[in-house]
């Protein structure tokens, strides 16, 4: 017991020195012992894994994935939801907004009916519809951007 | 047959559903947070849908959510996993109410399981053991001395009103009993205004020992061994094994008789785990997991049964795939959770994986999500694998697991690697003397003074 | 039983070794050359001695070196794994010379199986069955219609002081068996100055499919099973199944119960593997192996035997640890063999591992010494993995294998894993009807035609 | 312990050759002892489980990776075979050569027993013998210094 704790001074020790000496890793054997000290600086690598992960991956998610760009556009108007996006009140009557369109922060621009309900979709800001990313419908999941505002 | 599943869960256990409906020609979908885009079940899923932000609530426990992602996609069953909502009969009954299966029992079983008066009071009528004691109240300390007698000492008397410790006392022999019966009466007098008690035999050393069974809608139900959980750190199971090296044959026979009836003559459908603690040759139910057990690939060794598809065949309606007679236990399973954690303060540890090597060979098996790049979210579990191996018995499986341990690497994050193989090193493991308090002393003793 | 063993291998086998050995609890000592320094083997190994350069005369096979390596560091016993020295009688008799063990048969049974004519000499005594045909010269075509017709057409008709192909004809039928006849007659007249000729049965479309035996220094020899591995490209195997498709349970006692009995009566000890070719019933023996398989993991699987295990347990003198009572075929396993090559060249494509992911989940092993940031040596065999699964059934398994194709990611070398992906989804390999020369059709055919 | 503290000094002198040296790692051992220092360079990732791995490794087999290893000196006489390597002809008799001593081309400075036959080493080049780096009934690996004549 009295060792293992001579070993937490040592290592107390070697922490220091990695500091001073801007090393990344001290190791130490001695029979049974092994002491390793290491501090993880920038792995490069490790992005290329993610990549071959992908090659994996289904169309779909890759899809979801291309559609995060208009979703960090700051005028988003991003889905709270998953469940279907409408942009008429009714089969039969006009779309609520159209692309060009003035809108108020506020206005109802879309609905979202998920288990039966219709949410209504309301711009966060005011301004000009620039584009309509969903066609009536369709599904959409969380996050996922709606129309941009502009 | 489905033609496609929604996993509703994340980690190892959305991967080992996704490998089971890959192998059975099910299309697959992964629901997940924003925080799982990354996640290799929904990169290795069929479809993916992203139902809500990190946060729990609003992702995994979001049952409309959940339901809608089903509906559109049009998966015409919900595997719910071990969590999140696997035990929630209000979720059950909506995916039931949906038309969309369940892969799991009826709402009206996982409601029963999860009251534990219930839950107790069922296994009771259909002869599963309870702790041992005194039926209702003891009358007088003679019938008191000779109950104690019957269950063994130490026995605990209790308050029938109590509650909080108060009005009970533990007598560890007959020259304690009077004493203490007395104390727990006129506590219990003093608290509850009512100095009516009872006696139980009181588990002061128990193992927690739990039965896997499976049922189909065909009136079968499989009893596919025990599994021995003992070794706990705040209530989470770190190492499991199956079979209990304590058990006899005939003990594992009883117990597994006695669980398989009760569940037949529930009419109980699909995976489930009855717990037990033992001590002494009594087996004390204590509750039912009325789903899939991370621990269940222990069993997948010694029974040689593929749990997770079996699951989706019998939810599906068909008949299991193995009698009773079929299944022969053989050699021994051991399981190590790793976790991603501060190997001295167990905080958890997540981080992004730069090394991630698996061990490999005859008769070992890991169930694990992590790839090299992939960042652990800190929003959940801090289960990253799960490693498992076989042998023909119990020294060799424990040698091949040191193996197994040796070669694998993870780096990137902390892991309780370290703490597993100074277990498996441990003399009372390996005699298999541990029970459920062994491992909160062990590491007391072993980790914190370090 | 041993403390220290010397693995003379490397590569994947090379740690198949060194995991058993682990979990027997026996030292290792790895020998390689300059080549192999940052193996995994070597990393993983107690002790590791360079022998010489990468050239393989130099090194693997260099006899005194590895010997030397055994003196000095005080090794017990030689595993040789399967190729390099694992056949070398002389070696096998050098290793003995010098009080070591060599984990493997005698030096008398490694040359006399090394040796076609004896081997087949040896089998026929020990009623193994070879290619069906007449017993010597067939005196006049009435006689060769009658042996054809006990065999089977097609029939080959041969020039007993024949070679190089002249002098023989095949017959179809009976009606071409008569112009045969009388062709071959002259032709080896004409090429021998002897037209004397013999009849045996034609295989045009065998299988390959060998058995597993091992035998004790205590007379016990058990039959592991067979595996089918037809599926060869330039006379490498591909992928191996056990059991074999095509074989019923009653063929499968036969050639087992022939085999074990010939290497009872043999004397054989430790793991050996006699090679049939299969067609229509008939099984013709070729030639045998003494020596551990790339293949046996399948055996492992279905048979639940550790191999490796068991050969050091023989060869250190004690008796088979199971019986062949207590062997049951279980369920169905299939082998890949990756090679880092090009997919469509098939030429050796050596390089540095940058990622690599391992498969795993229930019933899948993979057996490699890759790790990322292994560089592949050039000088030696381009296999980097065996990866093999284990299921109920052959749909199941080979469900399995496609789906744990699908998890492994290699990248840095260009492998054959799209091969495997391509057999495994072919309509006649899921039918089990292939022979030996289905594969190169089918590469022709799927790989070269792209 | 106090064996530990001295290690300590080591590794500073360690840290410093690497800085100089502008190696990534430096790694020492013999016998029970083992030493290593590190300092991640860029493309750090794909070395990284190479030491991970390392962890495992033997000391012998680690000190002949070792960056400093005397093998790579140009006046580095290296060991044809693995064998046990004597430094004289006889148990009794003197060392074949000793440190200082100057040594012609092909000179035997030395025999290495492999399979009960003695194998004569001779001097690559002639020159002055500065270093004899085994001594004599140690075995040795192929490749493996056996001296440095300069």
């Amino acid at each position: 017991m009295s060792k293992m704790l001579v070993d937490v001074e040592i290592i107390r020790i070697l922490a220091n020195i990695l500091t001073e000496t801007g090393l990344s890793e001290i190791e130490i054997a001695e029979k049974d012992q092994r002491i390793r000290v290491a501090r993880n600086l920038t792995h490069n690598a490790v992005v290329s894994p993610v990549l071959e992960a992908k090659q994996e991956t289904e169309a779909t998610q890759q899809f979801s994935e291309s559609q995060q760009d208009p979703a960090k556009h700051p005028g988003a108007v991003l889905s709270p939801m998953i469940g279907i996006a409408y942009l008429t009140p009714e089969p039969s009557s006009p779309p609520l907004v159209s692309v060009g369109q003035e809108v108020q922060a506020g206005q109802v621009v879309m609905l979202i009916e998920a288990m039966k309900t219709f949410n209504q979709i309301r711009a966060h800001k005011a301004g000009k519809i620039t584009r309509i990313l969903i066609s009536s419908g369709e599904p959409v999941e969380y996050g996922e951007a709606l129309m941009i505002i502009e | 047959m489905f033609t496609k599943i929604l996993i509703a869960n994340r980690g190892e256990i959305a991967l080992r559903i996704l490998r089971a409906c890959r192998e059975m020609g099910i299309r697959t979908v992964a629901v997940h947070s924003t925080a799982d885009s990354d996640a290799m079940h929904v990169r290795l899923a069929d479809e993916s849908v992203c139902i809500g932000p990190p946060s729990l609530t609003e992702s995994y426990l979001n049952k409309a959510a959940i339901l809608s992602a089903a509906t559109i996609t049009g998966a015409e069953a919900i595997h719910p996993g071990y969590g999140f909502l696997s035990e929630n009969a209000e979720f059950a009954e909506l995916v039931e109410m949906h038309d969309i299966v369940f892969v799991g029992p009826t709402s009206q079983h996982i409601r029963m399981m999860g009251d534990k008066i219930q839950a107790k009071a069922t296994m009771k009528k259909f002869n599963v053991p309870l702790v041992p004691g005194s039926d209702g109240a003891v009358k007088d300390v003679e019938s008191a001395k000779k109950i104690a007698l019957e269950v063994g000492y130490p026995v605990l008397i209790k308050a029938t009103a109590g509650g909080g410790g108060r009005g009970m006392k533990v007598a560890k022999n007959e020259s304690e009993l009077e004493e203490a019966w007395h104390i727990a009466r006129s506590e219990a007098k003093m608290a509850f205004g009512n100095d009516e008690v009872y006696l139980e035999k009181y588990m002061d050393k128990p193992r927690h020992i739990e039965v896997q069974i499976i049922g189909d809608q065909h009136g079968n139900v499989l009893f596919l061994g025990e599994r021995d959980c003992s070794l706990q750190r705040r209530h989470q199971k770190v190492l499991e094994e199956a079979t209990s090296p304590v058990l006899t044959k005939e003990q594992r026979q009883f117990i597994g008789d006695v669980s398989a009836n009760a569940m037949r003559k529930l009419g109980y459908c699909n995976a489930g785990t009855l717990e037990f603690l033992y001590q002494d040759g009594h087996f004390c139910f204590i509750e039912m997991n009325t789903r899939l057990q991370v621990e269940h690939p222990v069993t997948e060794f010694i029974s040689n049964v593929d749990l997770v598809s079996e699951q989706i065949r019998v939810a599906a309606g068909e008949a299991l795939s193995v009698k009773q007679n079929d299944v022969h236990f053989q050699g021994h399973a051991i399981e190590c959770r790793i976790n991603a954690e501060d190997p001295i303060t167990f905080v958890p540890n997540p981080g992004k994986i730069n090394v991630f090597h698996a061990p490999g060979g005859l008769g070992v098996r890991l169930d694990s999500a992590l790839y090299v790049g992939y960042s652990i979210p800190s929003y959940y579990d801090s289960m990253i694998a799960k490693l498992i191996v076989h042998a023909p018995n119990r020294p060799l499986a424990i040698a091949r697991m040191k193996r197994a341990l040796e070669e694998m690497v993870i780096s990137g994050v902390k892991t309780n690697i370290a703490l597993h193989q100074k277990i498996l090193s441990n003399e009372e493991f390996i005699k298999g003397e541990y029970t459920i308090h062994w491992l909160e002393r062990f590491i007391e003793k072993n980790i914190k003074a370090c």
